[in-house]
């Protein structure tokens, strides 16, 4: 180097995570967990362990409920609640993606467990399939979007990236699902969309089509029938419960910031 | 009125003027920021949608998303100050309840943020100059203009509702000029920029310090966009065929004569950005400026983008079209573009190298171009200098400005420091010649303007300048 | 097979690096560019709209417009030397003739150009790495993949038509390294970038390098954009909750050590814009580098822009969709912007300030972020040191880099040089014990990666490696 | 300045135009006007004034010529040719634009004074209606597209800058030009073209309306009927010879390169 010391650098940049996320407390305590949390044990300790996503502690908590308590009620009452807490604490910026996703991954594994004591699959809110378009290998919106529609209990069919427009909607077809998400980074690979739509709306399938991914934007989407633009993956679960309480892509289309509770332009980063 | 006339120079020294500082910085009302006082700002303008003039609604909605947008990138890489500057398109000008709505929800939107993140900001309104000199009133509320009327409306508005400062682009002398700028007619130009532009000027600004004073908004100061950046837009790029760059920067220099009246009726900078015209004025009046180039390729096509940034004290992208981008949305695209620059300017500052980048910056586009010769900042000093000489009277001292642009040219030519076409030589000194025959009584040459202008210029109305 | 292994610095003091100079600078066989030679050389690079990919000749069209518009801007403000990157599009490169005929197409025009105004330029084309592991072949084709053999015909296609270089950015490696973003396991990230993204590069560059070499076309280099661009991009701003900044940035120093297994197969440089871990590969390897930041907003956030133009010697606008700015269509845009910067580096080096300016782009980020403070020039040849100690073991050496960039920003957290948030810090500190405890017998861990990554990542298929 | 002098300025720039237009010689020499002027004299002279915008010399000669020979003769022998030298030697970069102004206003004068003999306007090539759009003040333009028409033989209808759609739609019923031209530079003045298009639309007229100006690109105005873009205001002669020969909309979106041969986006500066 042949320059000095910065004398002052608030004149150049300023650090505002370093300056908004105070001091470090124990999550137990944090407001958004002390919310969401169930008040009873065993539920109590199995949600933690969720929000903490330690599978091996999951595992033999559910283990040793199992014993005593209904499958399902380890579901709603304890592994859920702790997925709640989980989504509170990412929305709030306490929590950050891969503590989600670890989380998610742990209380996944609970939730087989229960399955496998019931000797079936739980019952899944509803059916979404997902996919990235076709020549697009760009799928970690996609993945994100999964990840999130399976932690809040969703029935995900990931149909994967580099995916070709007839296996979409042959996919729609068969599987009958509530929503359709399509995720596309480039400029040349989202023109599947509208064809997709166009496919689906001469079956007489009017099923909401969210769009998300780097390249495209909410005007674009909006220019073909059944489209909505999705901004963030995270919001993903806020927008398959509305699609649950009946909002068509055409409500979504004008209050997309209302279900999600936020304002985002889903562009950049 | 105007209080007072430039008589002398700010700088004695050009070597004293920098990036950042300025001899009589601002403060501004709200979000705790200033001009001029030791770092450059970054600031990005942004430009509504087509369609989005429609209603209040779509266009409020659009604001938001400028705002917001702005805000969000400036916390996601730590800009620690800012401004936010909106140009009105013509509805929003021309309906002032309009104009007071957006302002108050941009404000409430930075407000949000500010108090959020501690970051410093501004947000100004940049008033558009919706009068036109062919229509019932012209140029003058007086003579009857309804656009006149709104436009001081809208000042007032947006003062009320937030607006950190207020800018205008002023088109006093514009049909004048026009004529001039297709014809080359040095004579037309030097009366419209340096005559009919700063009479016009004068009673915009006059009327605009007044009103910003009983918001305590700053009154921030002009830019010759009707004019020199006329000249700058047709003369274009080195392979263009339209206007000669040596003449475009003769006019360039008559804009700083122009773009002083805000100064001289009470407004305090920085002024805008588009006002290349911005180190000359510098010079002289010592007050913060804005200026853009490098990072306002998004706007329009510069040949001296690093030079203009020698002495700015805010920075900007000029303007963009609201849309997405793989990096964001505009907003957040250019504000970034430009906090970067600002940061590299700051971090100059704060390790003592602010000359070097200066000078860096001068020299990269210096040679390239005869205009960005005469701006670099020791050149435009020169130009100040010889337009101080005659400061007390608008027209000589235009006319000496832009004489001095024309020495500077020739210079450097001579020196084969720029080498200058055919075209850009001959065109130079037939505007010389004409410019040095013009006599130096001031009401005998302009008698003779109004006559031949009155004739050849149908839009001309003397009137409209209460000539 | 790679021809040697880096296990010595090029630079044997940080501070002899600097923007525009390369220990081995680059020829091109075409339009008289050298790279590292003692200038910056912008690059434009714009990606076709929505819609032409559809046929050959809307993909044509879109090219024809994108090199023209930027040849013509050239021209017009006096570029004196650039480069255009075409990055293919899934398309183009699945199509080899398609490939062919639109690098044709481009070298004509650029042609066009440099005999009308003598320029300097170059062609670079980026070929799409449209391999996808769980597809039938996967990665290789002598596993059947016809998505690889279509790339090889489409690099020997676009050499054959005028590119002066050949670029890509493979994806090896990328579904572990997936799987290891979304969960912070940094274990995952380093089998996924530095393992085998290294072999994967070795089979890709090799082959590269032999078809180049039939046409005399450059092999320029690589980018670990499907690695550590990823994490970085997840990373995203100060604001961001996706992914510790920390972690990110150890991950691009193992992308250091991938990167570098390009040159290692007889590649030459300028190695890839959107090769964040340049400075790192610079400081080995003495070859030139291409670099984006401060210009390159249009493309994606970024919070060391300045910093890492410290030692580049191509200077990018990473990708941005053509479009109409009010200044223009982006290429013109786009190539005004970085042409500007490069301009303003090259004023440096004629002026013998280089040094200074280089340290002012350093300063300007590197305290802004912790992965800024590790591609300060200085801090990168430290990353460069420890991994070349172990240059010959691709598992050593990219777990070398990643703890010296551990190293560094505790280091840097300790002085208060770079503040870090919990989060950052937390996961800085696991991270580091994780690697600490890693066995250093490469061959054990190996094993256990691929027994663990089979097991948890369903695309992973080690037959892709070889392995 | 703090810094030295520049050892070489080829790294930084290149002035190319400096580096291209080569040294001067008089305009009589060029090829193109050796091309377009006439042989025989008082044609050659009246010609050559036109080329150098010389108003005076035009008027002594043509008030001079009208003695002996036809106004029509003066204008079309004459006048006509000097201008169609001055617009090669404008497209070849050897005449820039105020050069073709002056030529203009020369013309234009000579052509007055031919019309004060004749007792009557002569007969123009076509008629075209031109105007910039509502709010917007932008008017440079225009007024080149105007000049450049006139110029070349046309009536032009100027109709001015914030033209309220009303009077556009008006003057094209009461005029029946063959061609309709609006300028726009800000993108919330340039949604009155569209609305244009649907006025005249509704009314049964299906005339070119050549749209152009900063704001607008190629791809927007065709998203409405009738609109094509364009891109330099010297293409307007082009394309109104185009138009003349029976070209329409349509053709002008397709085929406007070859028309006005030459490549431009019309973007920037
Ligand atoms: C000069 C200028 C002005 C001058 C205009 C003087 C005049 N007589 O026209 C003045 C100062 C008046 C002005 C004012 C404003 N301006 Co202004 N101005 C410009 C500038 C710098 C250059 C425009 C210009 O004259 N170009 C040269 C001419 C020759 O180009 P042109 O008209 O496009 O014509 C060419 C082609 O388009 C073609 N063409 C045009 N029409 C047609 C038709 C046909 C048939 C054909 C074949 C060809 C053709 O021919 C020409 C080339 O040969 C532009 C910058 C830019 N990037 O465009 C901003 C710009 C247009 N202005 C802008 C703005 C915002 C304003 C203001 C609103 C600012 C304000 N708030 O005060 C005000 C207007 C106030 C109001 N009334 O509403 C913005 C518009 C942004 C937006 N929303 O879209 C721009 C883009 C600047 C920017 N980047 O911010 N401006
Ligand atoms: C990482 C990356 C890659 C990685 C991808 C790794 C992976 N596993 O996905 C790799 C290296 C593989 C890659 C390759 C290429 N890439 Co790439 N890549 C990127 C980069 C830097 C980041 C993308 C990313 O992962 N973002 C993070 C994720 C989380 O964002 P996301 O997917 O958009 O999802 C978010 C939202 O959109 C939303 N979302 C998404 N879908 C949905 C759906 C719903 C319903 C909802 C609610 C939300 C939602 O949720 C997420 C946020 O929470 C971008 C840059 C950019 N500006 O986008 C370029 C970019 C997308 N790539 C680009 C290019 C050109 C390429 C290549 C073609 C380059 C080449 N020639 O080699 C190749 C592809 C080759 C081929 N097969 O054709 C260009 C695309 C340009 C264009 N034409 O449009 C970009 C824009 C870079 C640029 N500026 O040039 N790339």
């Amino acid at each position: 180097m042949v320059l000095p010391k910065i004398k002052n650098t608030d004149f150049i940049f300023r650090r505002y995570n370093v300056e908004l996320e105070g001091p470090a407390i124990p999550v137990e305590e944090t407001p958004e967990v002390k919310g969401a949390l169930p008040k009873e044990e065993p539920y109590k300790s199995l949600a933690l362990a969720v929000v903490k996503g330690d599978t091996d502690i999951v595992l033999s908590k559910v283990k040793d409920a199992l014993k005593t308590i209904k499958p399902l009620d380890i579901i709603e009452k304890g592994l859920a609640k702790g997925m709640d807490a989980v989504g509170a604490l990412y929305a709030s910026g306490t929590y950050f993606l891969p503590n989600v996703m670890v989380a998610a991954d742990a209380m996944m594994a609970g939730i087989a467990e229960c399955e496998k004591a019931l000797g079936k699959a739980t019952e899944k809110k509803g059916k979404v399939v997902c996919h990235v378009a076709e020549g697009d290998p760009h799928d970690i919106g996609k993945n994100l979007v999964v990840m999130f529609l399976r932690a809040a209990g969703y029935d995900v069919i990931d149909l994967g990236r580099d995916v070709p427009i007839e296996t979409v909607v042959d996919a729609v077809k068969k599987e009958k699902p509530m929503w359709l998400t399509g995720t596309a980074l480039m400029t040349t690979t989202m023109s599947a969309f509208p064809k997709i739509s166009e496919k689906l709306k001469s079956m007489g399938i009017d099923i909401p089509f969210g769009c998300g991914g780097g390249a495209l934007s909410k005007e674009w989407v909006e220019s073909f029938d059944l489209g909505f633009f999705g901004a963030k993956a995270h919001h993903a679960p806020k927008l398959a419960d509305a699609i649950l309480k009946g909002m068509g892509w055409k409500d979504l289309r004008v209050k997309y910031n209302e279900v999600v509770g936020e304002y985002s332009t889903g562009k950049g980063w | 009125m105007v209080k007072f006339r430039y008589t002398k120079m700010a700088y004695a020294d050009p070597d004293d003027m920098v990036f950042g500082h300025a001899i009589y910085p601002v403060f501004c009302k709200n979000w705790n920021i200033q001009f001029g006082a030791g770092y450059v700002v970054p600031e990005v303008k942004v430009a509504p949608r087509p369609g989005t003039g429609d209603s209040l609604e779509k266009l409020k909605a659009e604001h938001e998303k400028i705002t917001r947008d702005a805000c969000d990138r400036a916390a996601a890489i730590g800009i620690p100050f800012f401004m936010i500057e909106q140009e009105h398109v013509f509805q929003q000008t021309y309906n002032p309840k309009w104009a007071g709505e957006i302002t108050a929800l941009q404000a409430a939107i930075i407000e949000e943020y500010v108090s959020k993140y501690g970051m410093k900001a501004a947000l100004r309104q940049t008033v558009g100059d919706i009068r036109v000199a062919e229509k019932p009133g012209g140029l003058r509320e007086s003579l009857g203009s309804e656009y006149d009327r709104r436009i001081a409306e809208t000042v007032e508005e947006c003062c009320r509702n937030g607006a950190s400062d207020i800018c205008m682009e002023t088109m006093g002398g514009k049909e004048v000029l026009d004529y001039g700028c297709m014809r080359q007619d040095i004579r037309a130009i030097l009366f419209g920029i340096g005559y009919l532009g700063s009479i016009d000027m004068e009673y915009v600004w006059d009327r605009n310090v007044k009103i910003c004073s009983k918001y305590s908004t700053n009154p921030g100061g002009e830019t010759n966009c009707s004019g020199a950046n006329t000249l700058m837009f047709v003369a274009g790029g080195l392979t263009s065929h339209d206007f000669p760059h040596t003449v475009a920067m003769m006019g360039r220099a008559m804009a700083a004569a122009r773009t002083l009246v805000a100064y001289e009726c009470g407004a305090v900078g920085p002024h805008k950005d588009c006002a290349y015209e911005g180190p000359i004025v510098k010079a002289v009046s010592g007050r913060p400026g804005a200026q853009e180039g490098k990072q306002a390729v998004c706007a329009h096509g510069d040949i001296m983008g690093n030079t203009i940034a020698a002495v700015c004290d805010v920075w900007s992208n000029e303007s963009v079209e609201y849309h997405s981008e793989f990096g964001g949305t505009t907003p957040a695209v250019w504000l970034q573009a430009t906090a970067m620059e600002a940061a590299l300017m700051n971090t100059a500052i704060q390790t003592g190298q602010a000359k070097i980048l200066r000078d860096l910056y001068t020299l990269t586009d210096r040679y390239r171009d005869p205009q960005g010769y005469c701006l670099s900042y020791d050149n435009a000093w020169r130009i100040g200098k010889a337009l101080v000489e005659y400061g007390k009277d608008i027209y000589l001292r235009a006319r000496a400005a832009a004489l001095e642009a024309g020495k500077i040219m020739k210079e450097a030519h001579e020196k084969r420091e720029v080498v200058l076409t055919r075209f850009e030589l001959d065109s130079l000194e037939r505007a010389m010649a004409e410019l040095e025959a013009m006599t130096t009584e001031t009401s005998r040459w302009v008698e003779k303007c109004i006559a031949d202008y009155k004739r050849k210029v149908p839009n001309f109305k003397p009137e409209n300048y209460g000539l």
